[in-house]
């Protein structure tokens, strides 16, 4: 099918099936998730659709689409502010299980996992255990058939959410760290697990603090070998690292800031928009912006030439979250005092009340504080940088 | 030009950090912030009793006559603490104003702020024009009982405790223009007044205010009538000094909270604080706090001089502040990592009043434009 | 939109890149560098044989009908080899607009470049007010003869050795304006044309020229008279993205030595390149470069498909070219210290490039602001 | 005698006594050096005045000034355009030996580093020890009364015109690196010493590349214990990095960047001082400047108090050469394509022919590309960054 008319069909869809509610929840996102009913809806649409997993295979599930496609409805997607679906199940988990699970694992959890009835969370990080992943210490022993399950796992998105969690556990002290560490598929209902939510500087849960105590997982549960879980892992990790695309989101932020930018008027009462140096400013980030784009380009001809892109992902990550990061900036700027109301459910989608300032910078002082956490989480901008250092420039 | 403190403003300084460091944890301004208040009734009158509030106020009224530094040093201090309660809007700016204002006013209002009885706010914004002090709509008629006030505000910190507003009203002149602006001090409890409150993201609480034809005396004027917003500029430029050194404050308590964590904090086998990024980032943070410290201390000291360039010095500090602020915050929270994003941990808290501070009165630009205009023209 | 080379483009890339290896070591290059000429004449005709000269130009000239995307593919080799030989000023800007004159002066020109035979220089810029094009003084007037030239150019890059100038004079219109400039084929040996040649930081030669009532033919006028300037705006595109290419392949010898030279040289007992700091530099250095690569290639091929936005990738890449080669510059000679300092090692000549680079046809904060009026308006 | 009086007698001698070639040698300045003769000359009017050493003690022939005393009459001298006088011997050298030298070597050294006679320079940096100053591997070996000194010195200003250079040198393998040290006096005329000029960036020659094949030196020479060179090294490089004020040298390059910017039109026919974008970003920079000025003052005022500012010293070699970095970049930016011009010969100060380009445009790229050496010099701004979070963060 042509571009342009996959691009058509997708377009419609969209409009037919994204309810008003729908997309007030993708325009008040804040940071990486939406809300989670808004979410989960929007799931089960797509899911009716066939549309639920671009990336997936046919066979699996998946629509059978090509990268442009894939883009293309990524694209329109976020252009139509669809409220984004969960990753830990759909983008992390699944293509993993595909990779690494057993005939029985990829037969019970892959179509659970379409269908939304599961919703997984990630158990990577522990509270020793940041950057520094492969120095993590949650403890799973054999018993039997069983393992016991014993730690703690940190900054596990919607884990209030879930019925699953996939964690890392280490089931060896043997050699390098990175040689005793498995992956294990755990019931967030077995009994020994307590989620504690953590609040975030913004007022909301979306991280939370999960605990193991003696928590029994069949062995049936391990997804490739023991203490194999590390290279599986680490697929996940490259996955988190360069399979984003920023291009979308820095189009619709910069189509959001220059509406706050024309709306907004500066000390001298002209639109921000037309004052020289917030202009300059705006255009710096914009030319950043542009490059990152075309080095997304870059990477997709690379794929669709079945090359890999390597380089070039590594930054993508780096780039792209400093360069949202600077749009946030830019929109506090242009906001002024308007920033500062706390007004915290005003961010639900069914809010019917009154907002105080204009309703373009509802979201400004969220993102901006949200978004702080974008070069720390999958990878902080510290640990890419290493990454380019080693891997690209080979120092 | 010595910029060191004196001995007395040293005993000021350790004796208000001694104090805050004793009785107001973070987790008791938690506490207090998540309160309807936004500040705590207690701790503004142990702040009164310690003399804080009358520290820079005229000895007729029960204060000590103290200058821009010895605000500078409170404010600093309520910085490094995360203090909520509203120094700025109620010494600073209210009283600030009030002391331009003739005797009626000062009987009514001035002893009550020393003592700690009265508080105040500012009301000069308003919505779709709030990047400008001289953008005023609200209008103030004569009429017999003196003026009758009419107009919206925007963002009045501090506004749901205020006793009294010091408003801005136009009694002529065009939208833009600094001429014609007047200002009053509107009591609280007028008929035609009313609010909207609001929490802020930095644990406070404001405004939103409509004046509905309210009726001040004449004696509520504050100043010469259409000449408020000189008064208004010379008060501002004490609160944005006030501003300026709580956020090195803050800066100070992020730097130390920083270097502390990454000390004990270990990945990869070792503390972070062995990685040399993160040991550059961290002396790129005390440069920056103390080449804004230095401005902080030259702006003080030229406040209280009436130096012809305390207001370029003031606009150096607010840009300089721009810079730092933001810098040491966003960096305080990388280096913590998820850690610092949390509500739990005070890192964050001092990063969104670091934020707030940045767009208070204006921010870097607006400044580095007026302070160019006041130097080089 | 694929931005990746074809066949046979990376078939010139690498043909272009080993002559060059091969053949244009950094000795010789000095060498050139520091004889009166600026560049050698045995280099030029080579790239004549080699077709490099011809590339771009129309088959009846002798040319292969190449476009942007060969422009940039030579002009990032020649700045990763630190080529001196006038390229830019002979073919892209000299050819590029001797193309839009009438058949006179392509007979005259035109096969003479391609042939490595005729030099050219655009002497569009005047002093005092050398930062915008629009700005001319120099007089056209008509006379029997064709036209009469008066005034005075300055930073005429490649004078010394141009065959002809690409002269900007008014035809009408005043000072700044669009409207009313002309260009034109000026002969080099025509009487009453005078200049002042020196060398520059960048190992070139350029020239201060006048014109003292010098006499062309009808014929010396390129394009439209008066309808000059958008001419030369088109063709300006096409030496910014040279210029621009040029300081993409400079960035990327000078990424490469500095990863080079920090794995060799070892202090503290360990090589320079194990310490964090310096490696995350040349991570910025590279997405940097990366980065503007990308607008490179972007924008070659939008000007090839003459795309609407094709001059604001123009200013957008140059606009980036204005940052990243700077930033990559400076710290090429920062991680190299001393050395980098000096006059034997190629960097500086590297960074000395860049800066000039920067400086022509506007630089970064110009295009920014064309960038904005071109997307946003 | 109070300060402003103090001033104004400074200010008069300046007025009488800086002949129009002197002032056009420290205008012509674009490195921290001026023309050799022109700063001899100077040295030698000072010498006379007897103010030719600010800081060294009244004893040994310093003028016995305060602080305040000596900011001025740097601060003075500078505004003046005077030519710098030389650092090594009158700055360097003469402190340490007046810390450091037996009382033959002060009674000799001393007097003639004052009236000029001796021409020192600096022998740190090797080929192979940079910002690893302790690797250096020169080496003096005991031979009856003298050493017998061997290897090689490089970054040695003005070496060409130096008639004694004082080094560092190995003269110990034992223990740790600084252990093995020693610091000695040589005469440049010892047969043995080659000089090799090193051509800079700009095409001037600063920098030497001093040899030493079987240099006899007088053990005499040796300044402190041998293998406590270390010591005495470390106290000068204490003093490169914490005695430098940069407020001076910023006023001038403000004053300079103001006389460019009102000179020089944008792309839309205004002068750049009015362009907001332009302004915006001088604003930036001297604000910046203004910062350091007064914490060079805070330095001062510890000074005076007899406090060791420590902490605040360590900011200002950084911050002085990176804000200037600054200043210069903004410089090339208003001269546009005047920076081209290589113009070597009309920055020497007998040069009288014309000049390409305003003259206000004449040193600016010469300077811009100099000044890159401020931050590699006397401990790179990645050296000074160590230091500060190590002796001031105390990480």
């Amino acid at each position: 099918m042509e571009e342009q008319e996959f691009r058509d069909e997708v377009r419609r869809f969209l409009e037919d099936s994204l309810t008003p509610e729908l997309k007030r929840a993708g325009q008040l996102m804040t940071s990486v998730f939406a809300d989670f009913d808004a979410t989960m809806e929007w799931h089960r649409i797509l899911y009716e659709k066939g549309w639920v997993a671009p990336d997936w295979p046919k066979e699996y599930g998946g629509p059978g689409w090509n990268i442009t496609q894939r883009y293309v409805f990524q694209e329109e997607c976020k252009l139509a502010n669809a409220p984004a679906l969960l990753p830990m199940g759909l983008q992390m988990l699944g293509p993993m299980l595909i990779g690494y699970g057993t005939e029985e694992q990829k037969n019970y959890y892959l179509p659970r996992i379409l269908s939304g009835e599961d919703v997984w969370c990630q158990g990577y990080s522990e509270p020793g255990a940041g950057s520094d992943l492969a120095s993590l210490s949650t403890s799973a022993v054999r018993d039997g058939d069983d393992y016991l399950v014993n730690g703690s796992k940190i900054w596990t998105s919607y884990a209030q959410h879930s019925n699953r969690i996939f964690c890392l556990v280490r089931t060896s002290k043997e050699g390098p760290p990175q040689a005793g560490i498995s992956f294990l598929l755990i019931d967030m209902d077995s009994p020994g697990i307590r989620v504690d939510p953590i609040v975030g500087l913004d007022g909301s849960v979306e991280q939370c603090q999960v605990f193991f105590d003696n928590v029994r997982v069949p062995v049936a549960n391990l997804v490739g070998e023991e203490n194999q879980g590390w290279s599986v892992a680490k697929y996940l990790l490259e996955f988190e690292r360069g399979g984003q695309n920023f291009t979308v989101d820095h189009k619709k932020q910069t189509a959001k800031l220059h509406r706050q930018a024309r709306a907004e008027l500066n000390p001298d009462g002209i639109p921000w928009i037309d004052d020289p140096v917030f202009r300059n400013k705006m255009a710096s980030v914009e030319v950043d912006a542009l490059a990152l784009e075309y080095t997304e380009l870059r990477i997709k001809g690379a794929l669709e030439a079945g090359a890999n892109p390597g380089a070039l992902s590594s930054l993508t990550k780096v780039m792209g979250t400093e360069i949202s990061q600077r749009f946030n900036e830019l929109s506090v700027e242009v906001m002024g005092t308007f920033i500062t109301p706390f007004q915290h459910e005003a961010l639900q989608p069914d809010f019917e009340g009154e907002i105080v300032g204009p309703k373009h910078g509802l979201t400004v002082m969220a993102e901006y504080i949200n978004n702080r956490a974008s070069t720390i989480y999958g990878g902080t901008a510290e640990i890419q940088r290493d990454i380019i250092a080693k891997r690209v420039l080979e120092l | 030009m010595h910029i060191e403190y004196t001995d007395e403003q040293n005993m000021l300084r350790d004796s208000v950090d001694k104090y805050l460091r004793d009785n107001y944890s973070f987790e008791s301004r938690q506490a207090v912030a998540k309160s309807g208040e936004g500040f705590s009734e207690q701790q503004w009158r142990t702040f009164a009793e310690l003399g804080w509030l009358a520290m820079t106020l005229p000895e007729e009224h029960g204060g000590f006559e103290g200058g821009a530094l010895e605000t500078m040093i409170l404010c600093e201090a309520f910085g490094k603490h995360l203090v909520l309660e509203p120094y700025m809007e109620t010494v600073v700016l209210t009283a600030g104003l009030l002391q331009e204002a003739g005797p009626d006013i000062h009987e009514k209002y001035l002893a009550g702020v020393a003592e700690g009885r009265v508080q105040g706010a500012l009301a000069a914004l308003e919505a779709g024009r709030q990047s400008s002090l001289r953008h005023v709509e609200t209008r103030a008629e004569s009429c017999a009982e003196g003026f009758k006030l009419s107009g919206s505000k925007c963002t009045v910190f501090n506004g749901p405790a205020a006793d009294v507003f010091l408003v801005t009203a136009r009694t002529s002149g065009d939208a833009y223009s600094a001429e014609g602006i007047s200002l009053f001090a509107v009591d609280a409890g007028l008929p035609g007044l009313s609010r909207r409150d609001y929490p802020t993201y930095d644990g406070r609480h404001a405004s939103e205010l409509w004046l509905d034809g309210v009726t001040v005396p004449e004696g509520a004027l504050v100043g010469e009538p259409g000449r408020g917003y000189p008064v208004l500029e010379k008060i501002i430029d004490r609160a944005l000094l006030a501003l300026s050194a709580e956020a090195v404050g803050a800066m100070d308590s992020l730097l130390a909270a920083t270097v502390e964590y990454t000390k004990q904090r270990k990945q990869f086998g070792k503390p972070i604080s062995r990685f040399q990024v993160l040991r550059h980032r961290m002396a790129d943070m005390f440069m920056e706090i103390e080449l804004t410290r230095s401005l902080m201390l030259a702006t003080a000291y030229k406040l209280d001089q009436n130096a012809d360039d305390a207001s370029a010095l003031v606009s150096a500090l607010k840009a300089k502040v721009g810079k730092s602020g933001p810098f040491v915050g966003q960096n305080a929270i990388q280096l913590h990592g998820g850690i610092g994003m949390t509500e739990e941990l005070s890192v964050g808290h001092y990063f969104k009043r670091i934020a707030v501070i940045e767009n208070l009165f204006n921010s870097r630009d607006f400044h580095l434009q007026r302070y160019m205009r006041l130097t080089c023209e």
